[in-house]
């Protein structure tokens, strides 16, 4: 062993938070993002719009998926928890769209805690069933419930008002979930280097050496589940608003196989290739628009090939 | 009152008995050992003790508290440690965030305040990344701070999983054959840590070591296991004479 | 006898990711005998089979079976050629009958008769085994597992058997059956390397020992010789040993 | 519910069930050797389906659209259905067997997601039909009605699942299948190749899969594309309820969820539109208070 | 502070400023933004030639609809064009794909609009056609919805839109109509669980029980899925007369052999979704004598033999099921600007509710709430492998 070899070696590194090749390109992006509207037109702009939503949903899932390892086959249902909430709260009972948002975030941990609790002890493979049987059950009740709209949703959804100024148009959405998605980031940025951003990292790596730490398994694998139901939950308020009309179309296992692709494809557990994942996931069918019905299959050779040959995705993880 | 008390512990798999009976117990301040042949069911005990397995009986108390089938997050935040026979640590993560997650259990901010920023949760913060920071210098690792702790040479390796455990503030320490695959030197230098974890921060070590020589050298007790059950148990000089010991580990001639 | 080599090692170095396990190990093992190879737990005896039946491979260093360099076959390859390994721990099939069991030891075996042929040793040499063919290997006591892997182990008829600790975890009384049957397998001709942590009980049987040390041989000579030396015994017990 | 509503939604279960067997056989098959959970089973089973119907289409011509026609469809498609499992296993998989579990599993969706968007790009999402001549014939217990297709149907699926259940406890090759689930280095030991073993389970899983899509095709007349992902999802309930890795686990926890899928939408309170929430309630029910499901056994876990 | 790690901190209090500042932008750019938007808004309308809008299903499962309808539709401006264009102006067209997804079509629809169409045409999926009516409504563009039909597009209307395809509750009309000619007395009605096929179900189970039937039972079942045994159980054992399908094509075919196979006797009736030559193809002889409630396909239409004719010559594929009722509206369209005489959105949305244009589907007269008069939806039968009226 080497261990005075080592010890000569100087220390490599110092603790970075962001490094100077994350932050340039984000603030030029930010730059962009901030004046797009301006010179894009309403299309460009819309299809900014829904890149912006799906990086908050790809932050939400990133959590559950890259920071605790749990892999999310439904996580469109609590997409649909919180516009469901929202809008059957403006629509039925007129509530002021803001005050939904509180309600549609725990209405999200409740229904963490109903699936994720008897649940998270289970082998990985297995989670990932659950929570696909867990979307499936969510979109059938929305289905099925007067409450919902059944089958063709709800319609008539208020759009929000702040400060007198009502959200209207695309460019008033695009700002709106330009803001949530900021918002997002600096949530998860936070957090992934708090504490619990930490016991998720080690339950990620070795469960058995994270208890043995004195870390409890469950309730961090809970804590992510919940904090990416509470995003995605969010998300879905707002994204009713935007509609004014949804649908459990609007929440099926593609939807929740659409966000875990954004994910994957940019590099689970780090926020900017999970947002850059996110981005090219709203761009695929404006991409692909030629490719017609051969667009899911280049969707699934897309997320094959990045597994067999980058696995750590697009922009990964080169932390430490 | 010994710190860990071991009452009549029991363990099987699926009707196999593991563990049979075991009493032993480890006072405050001390080193001591478990040794035995391969099979003799030394880690199964260690796993009994920090409630990764569930015995099938008897009892086991720290300071008095009864841990007998608690989950291992309890009984680490109840003050006890342990490392891994095949080093785990977080090989992905920086030394430091690996020193850092033993005070996991004695920290409590959680994801509002990290998201808040709220000043006590960044003392805490502070608090957490100086206190990993002095285990990383007890342990003589403090400049590889930042470096991926899967970089670190198989020794220092070794000498991050103790300080993660200790990072843990615990009163006594397991350690599962922490001389494995080191080399005479670096055994050396492990006998002198395992003193100054004792004499400098007063925390109590118990080791399963299959190297005689450091066994021998650090310990002031030695319990001896073979079968699942203790054959001795005493001063390494006593146990090192003791014929059961020479049979167990020699084997017989009939 | 013809004290030919038919397994030997040469200079070997095996590592489990960052960990050298084996720092150039050299022995070899002459046609009819019985080699012990010795040492406390964690020398790297099973280390030292593993890479020999090409469960690990050696990443320097050679291995050679019967004149054949087997250095980089796989494990798979090497029990229809003669080399049987029975792992430590037995690694029976606990879901699977016994003789189940001992169908996959003879796997590579195309022919039913000369399998029966096997099977009809096997049995005769563990009566035991031959009451109990239905059963469950799970449902069998430690003693009887070990009989079960070796039995496993001779239906591919070796002509070298890699034992990895046979009396582990046996009482002594069991550990005595056990290397009484190694010892009739020797005598109808299967030369044994033996790894064992039980000196006393694996020199008295042996032809010639190894003893292993921090993943180097540290000592080898006839096992008569090895019985009577102190150095042994602390290699196991410490001390001041190399 | 009177006698005559009993036996029908019997025989209901029992047809859906043996389908529902058939695909969870190879579900359990793949993950009692590799430990994982095969996502592109579902869409193996479509393939089947689709295959078969080609192959049908071609020897149609010559031997009629009968039974002769759909036994050939559903020989060939067994083999080539069972080639292209072990294609999937040799380039997705097996790259990936010692790679990180969540990486494994997003493999298999991505694996399952190729063969979906293969099946949609060459059909373009129309549902083909698949008519045979078979026809309704049968015979009449007071006022249920069985035809003989489904009689065959489900003594065809008995047959290859007491095939199937023959060759791993009868053969050699089947006998190292079962020792490769259990312990991997020692299977090595007694001189099995691992890897073709594996290959093999991916075959006849494959093969059963597909022999399932053939059969389902031909007796409801109807293929697309996107067939395969309602029933993957209830072979793995039923694999889970019988026991996942174990071979008359499948068998059992299929027909169970037939059973159960018929006279639950019959129960007066649970209208058929909550049907599915039936089924993937009894899922979670079983995964979180029995994961070893009715047949499985317990692994103790070490640390 | 944060002794020792000053770099860190540094990095903290950057992320910190820069949000800060972020805010402050985005605050200036919101109303700005707001501005310019309006402002694009009015230069883009002022185009040469009249854009008209297609708005369809051109990817996924639907996409050989929304081919279809693209088809038609500039089939019927070719030939206005052809005729000189409407009051002088060419009128050009425009496709955006909506894939039949909500998300999707709320991206098609704002292309639609930041291009400055002047009125859009299209729309296939009820679900997918909903969350655009508030876009159209608020741009104020005239949008002729040809397929979707729930009636939740009626409720959701802002007065710009027209449906010109019969709504569900005409069919449900249609259907209640065939029940009682036929002399059924108890019907079975089964959806997929989808917007429209639960809608036409709910629809037509409140209609025939307002005329007196009995709805003998109702059941969903699952799309994709092929055993419909427990339903058909179900079916058999309420001692319906006979079953209505509200679905499509796919699940009518399974349900319709699977009836037939446990012996059920009674009628089968198909919602509209069914109007395929799959159908009949899937569904074999088993699909003998079952009634559909056809749209106003060009088979059935006695003056379409030209346009289908020319349909296939153009296309090289037979008109499908919306063809017809497509060229239809890009008449209207046409029909409406030349009467509103100018491309003023206001004026062509005044004109299209005072439409009356004798089709090759039928009459397009609106009701004030801009739904159909009369019903396109005929009953038709299937004897010989093949759709006919029934008279």
């Amino acid at each position: 062993m080497m261990i005075d070899e080592v010890r000569t070696m100087p220390a490599a590194g110092q603790p970075q938070l962001m490094r100077w090749s994350v932050v340039l390109p984000g603030l030029a992006a930010l730059a962009l993002a901030l004046v797009l509207p301006q010179f894009a037109n309403a299309y460009v702009t819309e299809v900014a719009t829904t890149a912006l939503l799906y990086v908050v949903l790809c932050l939400g899932l990133n959590i559950v998926v890259g920071y605790a390892g749990l892999l999310d086959l439904g996580y469109a249902a609590f997409f649909a928890v919180g516009a469901y909430t929202s809008g059957i709260l403006t629509a039925e009972f007129g509530f002021n769209f803001w005050l939904t948002i509180p309600v549609a975030m725990a209405a999200a941990c409740v229904a963490g805690i109903i699936i994720g609790a008897p649940t998270l002890r289970l082998r990985s493979d297995y989670l990932a069933i659950v929570t696909l049987g867990f979307g499936e059950i969510v979109r059938i009740i929305a289905r099925n419930l007067d409450i919902t709209g059944g089958a063709s949703g709800l319609i008539g959804i208020e759009r929000p008002e702040i400060f007198g100024f009502r959200l209207m148009q695309v460019q008033h959405f695009y700002y709106a979930f330009l803001v949530l998605a900021l918002l997002t980031a600096f949530v998860c940025l936070s957090v992934e280097r708090s504490r619990m951003g930490r016991a998720w990292f080690y339950v990620r790596y070795d469960e058995d050496a994270a208890a043995g730490i004195g870390i409890n398994r469950v309730t961090a694998k809970l804590q992510a589940y919940m904090m990416g139901a509470v995003i995605a939950s969010v998300a879905g308020c707002l994204y009713a608003a935007k509609m004014t009309a949804i649908s459990p179309e609007s929440f099926t296992f593609n939807q929740s196989l659409l966000i875990l692709l954004g994910v994957v494809l940019g590099g689970m557990g780090r926020i900017p290739g999970v947002v850059l994942g996110a981005i090219l996931v709203a761009l695929l069918p404006e991409v692909l628009r030629g490719a017609g019905t051969y667009r899911p299959l280049v969707t699934a050779v897309a997320l094959l090939a990045i597994m067999l040959f980058r696995p750590n995705g697009l922009w990964p993880d080169k932390r430490v | 009152m010994a710190l860990l008390e071991v009452r009549d512990l029991r363990l099987s798999f699926g009707g196999l008995k593991v563990l049979h009976d075991i009493s032993f117990s480890v006072e405050k301040g001390a080193i001591n050992s478990l040794i035995g042949p391969n099979g003799a069911g030394k880690t199964s005990l260690f796993n009994c003790l920090t409630g990764f397995y569930k015995p099938k009986g008897g009892s086991i108390s720290l300071s008095g508290r009864p841990i007998t089938g608690l989950p291992p997050h309890r009984i680490t935040a109840l003050g006890l440690a342990r490392t891994f026979q095949n080093i785990r640590l977080f090989k992905e993560m920086s030394v430091l965030e690996n020193a850092m997650s033993g005070q996991h259990c004695r920290s409590r901010h959680g994801i509002v305040s990290a998201i808040l920023h709220l000043p006590a949760q960044r003392r805490e913060e502070e608090a957490i990344r100086a206190i990993g920071m002095r285990w990383l210098g007890f342990v003589g690792i403090e400049q590889h701070a930042h470096r991926r702790a899967g970089g670190l040479s198989y020794g220092d390796q070794r000498r991050l999983e103790l300080a993660r455990a200790l990072a843990s503030a615990p009163e006594l320490i397991l350690l599962d054959e922490p001389a494995a695959g080191l080399n005479e030197r670096e055994k050396l230098d492990l006998i002198h840590l395992i003193r100054r974890i004792r004499d400098e921060t007063g925390v109590t070590v118990l080791l399963i070591e299959h190297d005689m020589g450091l066994v021998m050298q650090v310990s002031e007790k030695i319990v001896v296991f073979d079968y699942g059950q203790k054959i001795a148990d005493g001063a390494p000089e006593a146990v090192r004479a003791d014929p059961r010991v020479i049979e167990a580990y020699l084997g017989t001639e009939d | 006898m013809d004290f030919e080599i038919v397994l030997s090692a040469d200079r070997i170095v095996a590592r489990y990711g960052a960990i050298e396990a084996l720092h150039g190990v050299s022995l070899s093992v002459k046609r009819g005998q019985i080699v012990a190879l010795l040492g406390a737990n964690g020398a790297g005896k099973s280390t030292v089979l593993r890479t020999l039946s090409g469960l690990i491979a050696a990443s320097s260093g050679n291995v050679r079976f019967l004149g054949e360099d087997i250095t980089k076959a796989p494990a798979h390859r090497l029990p229809h050629r003669g080399l049987v390994h029975v792992p430590e721990g037995r690694r029976i099939f606990g879901d699977m009958t016994i003789k189940e069991n001992l169908d996959l030891g003879s796997f590579t075996l195309a022919d039913d008769t000369e399998r029966r042929r096997r099977l009809d040793h096997v049995f005769e040499l563990f009566p035991i085994l031959a009451r109990r063919k239905n059963g469950d290997a799970r449902n069998l006591s430690g003693g009887e597992q070990q009989m079960l892997a070796i039995g496993r182990a001779l239906m591919a008829a070796p002509k070298v058997l890699l034992l990895d600790e046979p009396s582990m975890g046996l009482a002594p009384q069991l550990i005595k059956e056990v290397m009484n049957i190694v010892q009739r397998l020797n005598r109808q001709g299967v030369t044994i390397l033996l790894v064992e942590q039980n000196s006393k009980v694996a020199l008295k049987f042996a032809d010639y020992g190894y003893v292993l040390k921090a993943g180097r041989i540290v000592l080898e000579g006839p096992g008569s010789e090895l019985a009577s030396n102190e150095a042994v015994i602390s290699a196991y017990l410490g001390g001041v040993a190399t | 519910m009177t006698l005559d509503l009993l036996i029908q939604q019997l025989v209901n279960g029992l047809i859906v069930g043996s389908f529902y067997a058939l695909i969870a056989l190879g579900y359990s098959m793949v993950f009692g050797v590799i430990k994982l959970l095969n996502f592109a089973h579902g869409d193996i089973y479509m393939n089947g389906a689709f295959v078969g119907l080609i192959v049908f289409s071609f020897v149609g011509i010559w031997v009629g659209n009968g039974w002769l026609g759909v036994v050939c469809a559903l020989l060939v498609s067994m083999l080539v259905v069972g080639l292209l499992g072990v294609v999937i296993e040799r380039f997705a998989y097996r790259p990936m067997r010692n790679a990180p579990r969540l990486s494994i599993l997003i493999t298999a969706l991505g694996a399952s997601m190729v063969l979906n968007g293969t099946a949609l790009a060459l059909t373009g999402g129309r549902h083909y039909a698949f008519n045979t001549d078979l026809g309704f014939a049968g015979i009449d217990i007071s006022t249920v009605h069985i035809t003989y297709t489904q009689m065959v149907l489900v003594a065809a699926s008995i047959a290859l699942m007491a095939g199937m259940q023959a060759f791993v406890s009868r053969t050699m090759y089947g006998k190292a299948m079962r020792a490769v689930s259990i312990d991997m280095g020692a299977s090595r030991l007694m001189g099995i190749d691992v890897d073709r073993v594996i290959a093999l389970t991916f075959f006849m899983g494959s093969a059963l899969a597909a022999g399932g899509g053939v059969m389902a095709g031909a007796y409801y007349g109807s293929v697309h594309f996107f067939m395969g992902f309602i029933m993957g999802l209830k072979a793995f309930t039923a694999a889970v309820i019988g026991g996942i890795g174990s071979v008359p686990g499948a068998m059992l926890g299929g027909l169970l969820l037939g059973l159960l899928e018929a006279f639950g939408s019959s129960l007066p309170f649970v209208g058929s539109e909550w049907r599915d929430v039936f089924v993937f309630g009894t899922l979670i029910l079983f995964l979180v208070f029995k994961p070893t499901g009715l047949l499985g056994r317990s692994v103790v876990e070490r640390v | 502070m944060h002794f020792g790690h000053a770099a860190w901190m540094r990095q903290q209090g950057k992320w910190r400023e820069l949000m800060v500042v972020s805010f402050k932008r985005l605050a200036k750019r919101l109303a700005c933004a707001t501005a310019l938007a309006g402002l694009a808004m009015t230069t883009m309308a002022a185009a040469a030639d009249i854009k008209i809008g297609i708005v369809a299903p051109m990817t996924g499962q639907l996409a050989s609809e929304g081919q279809d309808m693209e088809n038609a539709v500039k089939m019927a401006i070719d030939a206005v064009n052809a005729k000189g264009g409407v009051n002088g102006d060419k009128i050009i067209t425009t496709t955006a794909d909506d894939a039949c997804d909500p998300q999707q079509a709320v991206t098609a629809g704002s292309k639609l609009v930041s291009e400055g169409v002047t009125a859009i045409v299209g729309g296939y999926c009820s679900g997918a056609v909903l969350p655009t009516l508030k876009i159209y409504g608020d741009a104020g563009i005239p949008f002729v919805i040809i397929g979707a039909n729930s009636t939740k597009l009626v409720a959701a209307n802002q007065g710009n839109a027209f449906l010109a395809n019969s709504t569900g509750d005409m069919q449900a009309t249609t259907a209640v109509e065939l029940f009682k000619k036929n002399g059924y007395k108890k019907i079975a009605v089964v959806d997929e669980g989808d917007a429209y096929s639960s809608d036409l179900a709910k629809l037509t189970a409140e209609a025939f029980k307002g005329e007196g039937g009995e709805i003998a039972a109702k059941e969903t079942t699952t799309a994709g899925e092929q055993d419909y045994s427990a339903v058909v159980t179900k079916i058999k054992a309420s001692g319906a007369d006979a079953v209505f399908w509200t679905a499509y094509h796919a699940g009518g075919a399974l349900l319709t052999k699977q009836l037939r196979q446990a012996g059920f006797q009674g009628g089968i009736v198909l919602g509209d979704g069914n109007n395929s030559p799959e159908y009949l193809e899937i569904a074999g002889s088993a699909g003998e004598g079952v009634y559909l409630l056809s749209p106003p396909t060009v088979d059935l239409l006695s003056g379409a033999a030209d346009f289908k004719a020319k349909y296939k010559e153009t296309y090289g594929r037979d008109a499908g099921a919306y063809a017809a009722l497509s060229y239809d509206v890009g008449d209207l369209i046409a029909d409406a600007i030349t009467r509103a005489k100018s491309a003023d959105q206001k004026a062509i949305i005044e004109a299209l509710k005072a439409s009356d244009l004798k089709g090759l589907a039928g009459e397009i007269k609106f009701t004030d709430k801009n739904t159909l008069q009369t019903s396109n939806f005929r009953p038709v039968i299937a004897k010989g492998g093949k759709w006919v009226a029934v008279e």
